[in-house]
């Protein structure tokens, strides 16, 4: 009797290996699930989370940056990758000045005519952990990820952008992406 | 392969060296690691060898060594979120909320009950991401090379869905003190809801390709057997004790979040070897399946993220919180101490494969190299967690 | 625990609100009682979930956690180590798993475990395994007693006030059974 | 004598050519169809459906330096790739491809085989031992005692059908056999072909009993340490082996040449390219087995069994001759 049944356990079990080989063949015969990246683009890059870009939108001009200079992201950045450089106030022209010294005299309030955008936004891409503790601090809404996913480089320095110079730049024409037919399908 | 067999040659390093000393005459003293196929990163195994047979091994860390903990004490509190993601790349929400659960505690903040359940999505969600991970490579680890492919193809589901309310796919940084950083919309929960019948259907699959195979079986059966005492003894968590029959899971024991409102159960098994790990993580799919679904039923309308949430120049109160989670390995605790200056006074973080891979030199004693290989990858360790 | 540490030569012990500080219990120990305090965990079934130290005025705090697998809760030792020769006795002989806790904690504060088996360091490389990372710089360390959580005293050794509050003003401020804490405590 | 020597030669370098070939070929059917069972293409890029990437590959090891590990014995070093891929070369000189289409006609072809193919130990042995590495030496130990026991069953289960018919040589064998499946050794001897299949994976390192290189045991065991070609001629022959054992297979079990409509080349070739594609299968479904199993299985379940094989095969054989005589 036990001979029997260790007969069909041993049976059974050089049988577990057929299923296995099913499996494998029934795989073999469907079709892939690999995408064939360069050539067809894949189709979650929508929510990717790609470097800093700074908002547009500041006085009414789509690029002029949104941000006031106020440095809180700087200040929230666990890898101090971001450095914001404050515009200096325009040298007053004569009469500004002289408008100034009166308004001084007269006792009112001056304003400080510094404009606040920022001069430069100096975001190294390379220390950024893309933790976003910059844009959910920015009191003014200013920053944002972008969804670039193509992006790669030679060297460090190449990771070390001025967003300011990045925001103006993007009103040229931007160069054609690496033409990617739109993704068939991954969810086969 | 520092150390030689034969004498006069270049002598190896301070632990090649040090385990020699008690070497026994002809053994043969092998490094596996810290580059090998099967240490999954830089784990090294100094292990010393009779032929085939391992008479003694020890475990050397510190190849991927952060400080972390330092870190911690050049932060602030919130700063030091994204710190965790990269603790473990495997389960990086269970850090992620094991760190912000203690400042929570510590603070006295009140999660939003949205927020709760989206933390229960998102880590069950990730704990399934880092057992099928395991899974893939566990089988590698034995030879077979195709289920990681079959394993990754699930996984990428989940990392897709997950793309969407963190942005990233291994080292996230979604929980916040007080909640979380995104919301997840209607199109990601859309995904899981799809997700579950899918991931239902491939574990049959699963089963037939290696989980039954008969190589399979006689490769984990009976293969580095814990006792439950040894466990204790060595603090051993997660699937690894489960694996020898006493159901302690954090999220039963500890109650946390709203795991006392979910009906789910803790899988064991008595087997106490390789394939009572295996079969526990297994078991432990469906469980976060069903974990997942009755969240998604259950979960309120409603912010995910407290009002006056702490922003990064947040001080944490004087005092000090112990918080731990059931990550996908063991226990993850977070120890914090604050004296209420900008930066944590003190953050301990207490790694479950940490206590996991202790284990493995009390183990292996005696067993054969392809067992030791076998025993190492059914204790799940990831390396980056173990060294901190 | 209460019970359980009872005979035991102890300086302080208190119950903590586990939902505020994840802990149950904590007892601060003598060197000299720990070995003998950890066997009697080891008896009633805890398990050591991790080993820290903390630099404080005092000296190093080394704190050992434990928790159990049928009881929820966790209990706190703590051992107060000299700064000039931070040393303590090891209890790897009685809980395997604590000898790397116990060679991490040499490897960041640079506290001696006596008895350890196999004490080399275990995260950083033994060629700079003497600078201590966590060690804190003497202007920095912070009191016990003001970062420790005092909890509801139980039991307070004769001598011992590190971790009686400040001023009894203070004290009042804070709640009422923490008063009553302090008092006895002093008393 | 002349004749047959010129045989020999056109022989001998038509195989060295096709095992080249057949090496390149492998790759990339094996690389292909591992992608295609891990739902992913598989080579694509170098040429049509990733044809041309084997030969990338080649040229890629071929240009690499070479490298030898301080201490290593140089000559044993570098005997060992060597020795491992010539005497796969004789191996393919006695298997006949058609009725006549062989380089070599001798009425041993089937010891000729076995006793080289034995050879291939020696090289493995000495790669893993010269090369001064606790891992080659590992895996050399596992090579040695692995292809020593499978040799075997491998050689008693060919017995059996060379008892049935009644030769050695290969030729003789496939001429034994008919058209039909049903005229195939494989009908009469299903328990031998399951046992040399075995013992063949054995035999040839292919997974699941791939131990001697057993990558997340030894790294890569007794070849560890070799680059470059150094590598390269061990990987050609492995699967120049594994071309000969599966064509010996066809030859023995499965017919050879024989087969209805089509010329008998085809019908070879065919067939040996299912059961390497068989195989294939097997080092992708599969986790590998522990040293101390796969030795289990061999002394334990190959060997008596292809032990009893024999005995029965050769009672059945003499019961038929004296069922004839007495006829």
């Amino acid at each position: 009797m036990n001979a029997i049944k260790e007969a069909i356990k041993t049976v059974s079990d050089l049988w577990s290996l057929m299923v296995g080989l099913r499996v494998t063949g029934k795989y073999f015969l469907e079709p892939q699930r690999t995408v064939r990246y360069p050539w067809k683009a894949v189709s979650n890059i929508g929510t990717f989370k790609g470097h800093l870009e700074l908002v547009g939108g500041g006085q009414k001009d789509p690029f002029k940056p949104r941000c006031i200079s106020c440095g809180m992201c700087a200040l929230a950045c666990p890898s101090h990758c971001i450095t914001v450089v404050k515009k200096k106030a325009p040298k007053p022209t004569p009469e500004e000045e002289k408008a100034l010294a009166e308004a001084k005299a007269n006792g009112e309030k001056t304003k400080d005519k510094a404009p606040k955008d920022p001069e430069k936004f100096v975001y190294d891409y390379s220390l950024c952990s893309l933790c976003g503790t910059c844009i959910e601090n920015c009191p003014a809404g200013a920053l944002s990820f972008t969804g670039n996913v193509y992006m790669a480089g030679y060297s460090r320095n190449d990771f070390l952008f001025d967003l300011v110079v990045k925001l103006r730049d993007s009103q040229a024409p931007a160069p054609a992406e690496p033409a990617a037919v739109p993704a068939e399908t991954s969810e086969a | 392969m520092t150390h030689s067999a034969l004498p006069d040659q270049v002598a190896g390093d301070f632990y090649t060296n040090n385990f020699a000393k008690n070497a026994q005459e002809g053994s043969l003293i092998l490094n596996l690691g810290p580059q090998h196929p099967s240490t999954h990163g830089v784990l090294r195994v100094v292990v010393e060898m009779d032929g085939e047979y391992i008479l003694r091994a020890e475990p050397v860390l510190g190849y991927l060594h952060r400080m972390h903990e330092k870190m911690a004490e050049v932060k602030t509190a919130a700063q030091f979120i994204p710190n965790m993601g990269r603790v473990d790349y495997g389960h990086a929400l269970g850090w992620n909320w094991a760190f912000v659960g203690a400042v929570e505690k510590l603070a006295g903040i009140e999660v939003p009950e949205r927020a709760e359940y989206v933390r229960v999505i998102t880590c069950e969600l990730n704990r399934l991401a880092s057992h099928l991970l395991w899974w893939g490579a566990y089988l590698l680890d034995l030879g077979a090379f195709t289920p990681i492919m079959y394993a990754f193809d699930d996984r990428e589901k989940i990392l897709d869905i997950l793309q969407a309310p963190t942005g990233s796919r291994l080292t996230y940084s979604y929980f916040r003190i007080g909640g979380v950083a995104k919301d997840l919309n209607e199109d990601c929960l859309s995904r899981i809801r799809a997700f579950i019948p899918w991931m239902r259907e491939r574990l049959p699959m699963y089963k037939d390709l290696v989980s039954d195979n008969i190589i399979l079986r006689k490769r984990i059966e009976g293969i580095g057997v814990i006792e439950p005492e040894v466990c204790r003894r060595f603090g051993a968590t997660g699937p690894v004790i489960r694996g020898s029959g006493i159901a302690y899971d954090v999220r039963r024991s500890d109650p946390y979040s709203v795991y006392p409102k979910l009906d789910f159960e803790i899988p064991t098994s008595d087997l106490m070897d390789a394939r009572g790990r295996y079969d526990v993580r297994i078991a432990e799919f469906e469980q976060s399946l069903r974990i997942i679904e009755q969240c998604l039923d259950m979960m309120p309308e409603g912010d995910v993220l407290v009002k006056g949430a702490p922003k990064p120049s947040w001080k944490a109160p004087k005092g000090e919180a112990y918080f731990a989670v059931e990550g996908a390995r063991g226990k993850i605790g977070v120890y914090l101490v604050s004296d209420g200056g900008k930066n944590l006074y003190r953050t301990k973080l207490r790694a479950p494969g940490f206590c996991n891979l202790s284990l493995f030199a009390e183990v292996s004693r005696g067993t054969i190299l392809a067992d030791a290989v076998a025993i190492l990858g059914s204790l799940d360790l990831i390396i980056p967690e173990i060294d901190r | 625990m209460d019970a359980l540490l009872k005979g035991l030569p102890l300086d302080y012990l208190a119950a903590c609100d586990f939902q505020k500080t994840g802990k149950t219990w904590q007892a601060i120990l003598p060197a000299a009682s720990l070995v003998r305090a950890a066997e009697r965990l080891l008896a009633a079934d805890y398990f050591v979930e991790d080993i820290s130290a903390l630099d404080c005025v005092e000296g190093y705090v080394v704190t050992y956690h434990f928790a159990h697998f049928h009881k929820p809760g966790r209990v706190a030792l703590r051992v107060i180590a000299p700064h000039d020769a931070p040393s303590v006795p090891s209890i790897a002989g009685i809980f395997q798993g604590a000898e790397w806790h116990e060679r991490e904690t040499r490897d960041f504060h640079g506290v001696v475990f006596q008895g350890n088996p196999n004490f080399i360091p275990l995260l950083i490389d033994p060629d700079m395994a003497d600078c201590f990372p966590l060690r804190k710089d003497p202007k920095s360390r912070a009191r016990m007693r003001d970062i420790l959580e005092a909890g509801e005293v139980v039991h307070c050794g004769p001598g011992f006030g590190l971790m009686t509050p400040d001023a009894p003003a203070e004290a009042q401020a804070s709640s009422q059974s923490e008063a009553a804490a302090g008092d006895k405590a002093t008393a | 004598m002349p004749a047959e020597f010129i045989r020999i030669l056109i022989g001998l370098v038509a195989v060295a050519i096709s095992v080249g070939l057949i090496g390149l070929v492998m790759v990339w059917v094996e690389r292909k169809v591992a992608g295609h069972i891990q739902r992913r293409p598989g080579p694509y890029e170098v040429g049509p459906s990733g044809l041309l990437q084997p030969l990338a590959d080649a040229l890629k090891l071929v240009g690499k330096q070479l490298f030898m590990p301080d201490k290593a014995d140089p000559i044993l070093f570098w005997l060992a790739p060597v020795l491992s891929f010539l005497p796969v070369l004789l191996l393919f000189l006695p298997l006949p491809l058609g009725d006549g289409l062989y380089a070599l006609d001798v009425n041993l072809g089937l010891l000729l085989i076995l006793a080289f193919s034995g050879l291939a130990v020696l090289s493995l042995l000495l790669g893993g031992w010269a090369s001064n590495n606790k891992y080659g030496l590992l895996g050399a130990a596992r090579a040695v005692a692995q292809s020593v026991a499978y040799e075997i069953p491998l050689l008693l289960s060919v017995l059996a059908v060379s008892f049935v018919a009644g030769s050695l040589n290969l030729a003789e064998v496939v001429k034994g056999q008919g058209t039909w499946p049903w005229n195939w050794n494989i009908m009469t001897q299903p328990l031998a072909f399951l046992i040399y299949m075995v013992s063949a994976l054995g035999e040839t390192n292919r997974a699941p009993f791939d131990l001697p290189e057993a990558e997340s045991e030894l790294t890569a065991g007794f070849h560890t340490e070799y680059s470059g070609m150094g590598f390269g001629l061990f990987f050609l022959a492995e699967y120049a082996n594994m071309v000969v054992v599966c064509a010996v297979a066809t030859a023995l079990f499965l017919g050879g040449w024989n087969g209805p409509v089509l010329p008998g080349p085809v019908w070879f070739v065919l067939k040996v390219s299912l059961l390497m594609l068989l195989m294939v299968f097997f080092r992708w479904t599969y986790p590998r087995v522990r040293f101390d199993q796969l030795l289990n299985i061999n002394w334990k379940w190959l060997m008596p069994l292809a032990v009893l094989n024999l005995l029965a095969t050769s009672f059945f054989v003499k019961l038929a001759q004296f069922t004839e005589v007495r006829w």
